[in-house]
């Protein structure tokens, strides 16, 4: 069993909105020294270990579905468990 | 980050031709400069001159199109046409394509299509009163396709809804030919009181020209030149910057420029939005059409990403930006104005007298050419133009194969083009305004226009599958088809805008059918007296070589003088008489039937006679007018099965019809016909105005869909038939 | 006496409000900006409109509760006075702390738009006296984020003291215990997903709404 | 300066239908193997020492705007950084 855990943020040259929003947000609330915000997605996963590749197949996740790659850039990090948790 | 070639280096390594511009149109750019251009000069010219900016395929083929009418305030050439429609207030329409953009990442091509065209609305001086869409998607039997109709569904909506603008209506049809190059087609309209009539035009030596809006960054860059150029698989890579839209921020510019419009129209010279090509084609634009020059200061330009080279502010279509003229001396309110909607107001250019079109860069002068060259002088091509080899001129008629015509009726309900598209339309916020009266209840959407009695007809139709078949008489059949649907509302038509969204110019085979299908479509818009007053080209509709059907969206606007006359789809009564108005053929090529049966269509396309058409429009008018029917639908796919099938499912009643047509013919897809309802009490006046229009069909009520034609019986109960029309379209997108 | 709507930047149902107030109620609203720090004087009511408060980005509502105008009616609602918070006003209101619970994405991940059947839970609140008990109404609903969560205890509460004004018939949203409208403990602030401005008229497609402003309407003549 | 990331999610008895409606593609994708799907939200922010305690400022941050704590929990990391990157 794998713990999953990807981050799809915008391409750098991709205008972010929310963020934007969300620093004037900070601001007005007395947080002036947030200097920048980005706004990505955040997912959690579990993958039962089948014997392939396991980069190759969260590669393929974020590439076809996570991930919009016309805008869009992700990272990953794979964890082992032993087992399911609760 | 891009590098910039020196004018020899573009030469010889004629990266020219990579930006889309002939060996000729480079020649052209010589001697309109007197020199080799810089890299800033070319990057200006190939996206001016682009199919897109230029309309230079389209453009000998446009002039077909009747243009004027005592109406028409405005026709092509500013952000959108407008119509009067008296009192003092005018409606503004016009559509926009974003295919490309939307098979590249549906939610935010569709999204940034909707974001476009209200900015084309609102630059007018309108306030956007109504959104409709027009979509044309591949089977729904893969999940890219799923994703896409979701995705641009999401888009749409979410743009339109947080822009407090009701998406009101418009249609949604699946064929293969669209898998990899969908159709998204977003019209807007306006309403706007004639005295606040802006013009997209830079006049006066001095006056200011004004950023308003969102910060520049690298996206979309090569936009224009990108929706102009073929779309194949082995592009991907090159693709730029998908544009992301923000309509919030969109909401926020609006109210601004409507704001400076109607409040400050004294020191408001002009107004355009930034669209395709950006800040070059909206300054270049303004400039020229007022007969003067414009330099601009680029490092003024606000920016969102460091590094910007000149090519790239001019041409990044970033969304949510509009250029203003400003009066010499008025700068600080308009600064003071965007402020307060948290908008930036940015001084970065002027007016000058030399119509140069010069750009500034860290100080230096790094583009000088003459804005008529760039806006006025690309070159216009007549292509060849070759008819395709599947346009038949062989009679021949195809014929349904109907073994249990109940079975036939159920199975073509469930058909994703006529099933029932709440699951597309309840997506869309189309009540917000508080001013929508009918959207599925009415074959053209109904918006009230608050403090009269007046309301607008508005309603988007293509039929792809008949221009394929006939490219000249499916064109005369989709204007005539936006037209029934306004009459059967109770509107009388105004005037149309159009996307035209086909294949390659260059191809002769799509330009044959961008030619005939042109020809058709201005033919009817004079017989209909309907000019056309905007539009869009989108050419290069083709993927892998194999271009879509030829796909003319048609918007029309129509106007219904008085509440009273609004009329539904729906059976109003038990009891009330059904008719149908116009004669039935054997109409089957290119019907949802034959594609059904035969899973593509084919054969020549029946005739269809205009003038016919007008007669029978004009009956329902009079019929509406004279409150002699109480509600009115065209026929359009399906036939007349669906559509007494429609009328019912929409009021909850049952329906029970007797006629001499075949099974078969039930769906037949003649042109030119309505199904009306008449109070029991106005037999005789009804039948003695529509005479021998009308064939008696039979009397709503009950809660069966029952029909008995000459050869076999079609009976089914009406929650069922219901149920499979409500949901399966919902069904095949999970 | 002025029914104050509030407006933040994004609100796109301020007018709708506006006209539904003064020309199908025949009272007078005003328009009160969110950078505003106090209500006119002379306000009978507070209504926070439906629409997209700084786009909704984030969380809808949450960037609104910020604004300046926020404190002032708070202060108002304190005072045990009418405030109304249709849609996105209501998910201002949950943000901002005047109502319990959230509004979460809804359920089918889409935004909906569409006709809605509501049965009327309580009848006697100054916002709900002009229904019967149990009467169904017919409200549009028209959100992406409408699905009211709130944890058990709250539950019990609400319901324990009849602060559940009203209920979907086939929730569209996936909201807790169907619930689509609730008033804070006090039962002088309302939050509602649907939107009555826009049963208002006939014309549109029915008038149930009416009665939710006439019975507002009446309760503040009353309590003069 | 200090780079903070912040994650967003529901509360573990929240269903979260948009973890579910993922799972559901990757599983049409031939992901079977993906047995849980979380989703939430994920913020990259800049932020300029300013002398106050860091982490109270981005506690704050989250419980009144980042995180609506009636319904989601969140975390977040802090690293220090030498100056703003570009
Ligand atoms: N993409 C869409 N967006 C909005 N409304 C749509 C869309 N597709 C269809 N509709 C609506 O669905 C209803 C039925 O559409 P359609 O089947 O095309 O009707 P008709 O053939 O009678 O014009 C209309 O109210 C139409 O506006
Ligand atoms: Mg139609």
């Amino acid at each position: 069993m794998y713990n999953v855990k990807v981050y799809v943020t915008y391409k750098k040259s991709i205008l972010d909105p929310q963020g934007e929003a969300i620093k004037t947000a900070l601001h007005r609330m007395e947080h002036q020294d947030v200097m920048q915000v980005t706004v990505g997605k955040y997912f959690e996963m579990q993958i039962k270990d089948n014997g392939q590749n396991i980069d190759e197949q969260v590669n393929k996740m974020c590439d076809e579905l996570l991930a919009n790659v016309n805008m869009e850039t992700y990272r990953y990090e794979i964890t082992e468990a032993a087992k399911v948790e609760e | 980050m891009m590098t910039e070639l020196t004018p020899t280096e573009i030469r010889d390594q004629k990266l020219y031709l990579q930006w889309g511009l002939s060996e000729d149109e480079y020649q052209q750019i010589q001697n309109d400069l007197g020199r080799l251009p810089n890299f800033t000069e070319t990057g200006l010219f190939a996206a001016m001159w682009s199919e897109h900016c230029s309309y230079k395929n389209s453009k000998p083929l446009l002039k077909q199109f009747p243009t004027t009418g005592d109406q028409i305030l405005q026709g092509p050439g500013e952000g959108a046409g407008i119509v009067d429609i008296g009192d003092g207030q005018a409606v503004v329409f016009k559509a926009e394509s974003h295919n490309h953009p939307t098979a590249v990442e549906p939610y935010q091509g569709a999204a940034t299509g909707v974001g476009g065209i209200v900015r084309d609305i609102f630059s007018m001086g309108a306030r956007p009163i109504a959104l409709m869409d027009s979509l044309h998607f591949g089977e729904l039997n893969d999940a890219h396709t799923k994703y896409l109709v979701d995705q641009t569904i999401a888009g749409i909506g979410d743009y339109g809804n947080c822009m407090g603008i009701p998406t009101v209506g418009g249609e949604t049809t699946f064929d293969s030919i669209y898998q990899s190059n969908p159709v998204m087609n977003a019209m807007c309209v306006g309403l706007l009181d004639v005295n606040d009539q802006q013009k997209g035009a830079a006049a006066g030596v001095g006056n200011s020209i004004y950023y308003v809006g969102a910060k520049t960054g690298r996206d979309g860059i090569q936009g224009a030149i990108f929706a102009s150029t073929e779309f194949s698989d082995e592009h991907e890579t090159q693709r730029s910057a998908v544009q992301v839209g923000d309509p919030f921020a969109e909401k926020q510019l609006m109210e601004a420029c409507l704001e400076l419009i109607h409040e400050h129209s004294d020191i408001l010279v002009g107004i355009q939005d930034m669209g395709a090509a950006g800040l070059v084609s909206s300054s270049a634009e303004m400039g020229a059409k007022a007969g003067y020059g414009m330099e601009i200061n680029l490092d003024t330009v606000p920016k969102r990403e460091n590094g910007m080279i000149p090519y790239e502010l001019m041409l990044s279509e970033s969304q949510e930006r509009m250029l203003l003229c400003i009066k010499q001396g008025h700068e600080r309110e308009v600064e003071e104005l965007f402020r307060r909607y948290d908008s930036e107001a940015v001084q970065i250019g002027k007016v000058t007298a030399n119509k140069q079109y010069q750009l500034f860069f860290k100080n230096q002068l790094v583009a000088d050419v003459p804005i008529h060259a760039l806006v006025d002088e690309a070159p216009v091509y007549r292509q060849p133009s070759q008819k395709p080899a599947h346009i038949s001129n062989k009679a021949g008629q195809w014929y349904p194969q109907i073994d249990n015509l109940t079975n036939t009726f159920e199975q073509i309900l469930k058909q994703p083009t006529i099933a029932n598209k709440s699951a597309i339309y309840e997506r869309y916020d189309s009540q917000v305004q508080t001013n929508t009266i009918s959207t599925d209840r009415s074959d053209a959407a109904v918006v009230r226009i608050r403090g009269t009695k007046k309301a607008l007809a508005m309603t988007t139709d293509a039929n792809p599958r008949y221009l394929y078949l006939d490219p000249q008489i499916g064109g005369q059949i989709a204007v005539s088809e936006a037209a029934r649907n306004i009459v059967a509302t109770g509107g009388i038509p105004l005037a149309i805008t159009d996307c035209l969204n086909f294949g390659s110019p260059e191809d002769p085979e799509s330009y044959y059918e961008l030619e005939q299908a042109t020809k058709g479509m201005a033919e009817a818009c004079a017989t209909f007296d309907t000019p056309v007053i905007s539009g869009n080209v989108s050419l290069y509709n083709e993927s892998n070589q194999q271009p879509i059907y030829p796909t003319p969206m048609v918007g029309m606007v129509g106007l219904i003088e008085n509440l009273d006359w609004i009329t539904t789809l729906d059976f109003k009564k038990d009891g009330d008489l059904i008719y149908v108005l116009g004669k039935t053929g054997d109409d089957f090529n290119g019907s949802e039937i034959q594609k059904m049966q035969d899973t593509d269509i084919h054969g020549q396309l029946f005739d269809f006679d205009l003038e016919y058409e007008k007669k029978q429009q004009q009956l329902v008018t009079k019929l509406i007018h004279q409150r002699l029917i109480k509600s009115a639908h065209d026929l359009a796919e399906g036939g007349l099965a669906i559509g007494l099938a429609e009328s019912s499912f929409a009021s909850g009643r049952g329906f029970s019809v007797k006629t001499q047509l075949t099974g078969g013919q039930l769906f037949s897809e003649t042109q030119s016909r309505f199904i009306v309802t008449v109070d029991p009490e106005n037999q005789t006046q009804f039948e003695k105005m529509a005479g021998n229009a009308a064939t008696y069909l039979g009397v709503v009520g009950g809660q069966q869909l029952r029909i008995q034609a000459s050869d076999s019986l079609l009976q089914i109960d009406l929650k069922q038939a219901q149920a499979s029309w409500k949901g399966a379209l919902e069904w095949q997108l999970k | 006496m002025k029914y104050s709507i509030i407006r933040f930047p994004g609100s796109n149902c301020d007018w709708d409000m506006f006209y539904t107030l003064q020309d199908v109620m025949n009272v007078t609203p005003v328009f009160v900006d969110y950078r505003e720090e106090e209500l006119p004087e002379n306000t009978a009511a507070v209504f926070i409109p439906g629409g997209f408060s700084y786009g909704d980005y984030l969380r809808s509502g949450a960037i609104a509760r910020f604004s300046p105008i926020m404190e002032a009616v708070k202060r108002f609602a304190d005072s045990g006075r009418p405030v109304v918070g249709i849609c996105n006003g209501f998910q201002v209101l949950t943000e901002a702390g005047l109502l319990p619970g959230a509004l979460r994405r809804n359920d089918s991940l889409n935004f909906i738009c569409k006709p809605q059947k509501l049965t009327v839970e309580n009848s006697q609140t100054r916002f709900t006296s002009r229904f019967n008990l149990n009467q169904t109404v017919m409200f549009p609903i028209a959100h992406g984020e409408g699905n009211y969560y709130c944890d058990e205890d709250t539950l019990k509460k609400l319901e324990s003291n009849q602060q559940i004004l009203f209920r979907y018939q086939g929730n569209p949203n996936g909201s807790t215990d169907d619930i689509a409208g609730i008033t804070n403990e006090r039962g002088n602030v309302l939050g509602m997903m649907p939107h009555p401005e826009r049963a208002s008229d006939a014309l549109l497609g029915g008038a149930d709404g009416k009665l939710l402003f006439q019975s507002l309407i009446e309760s503040v003549a009353q309590n003069i």
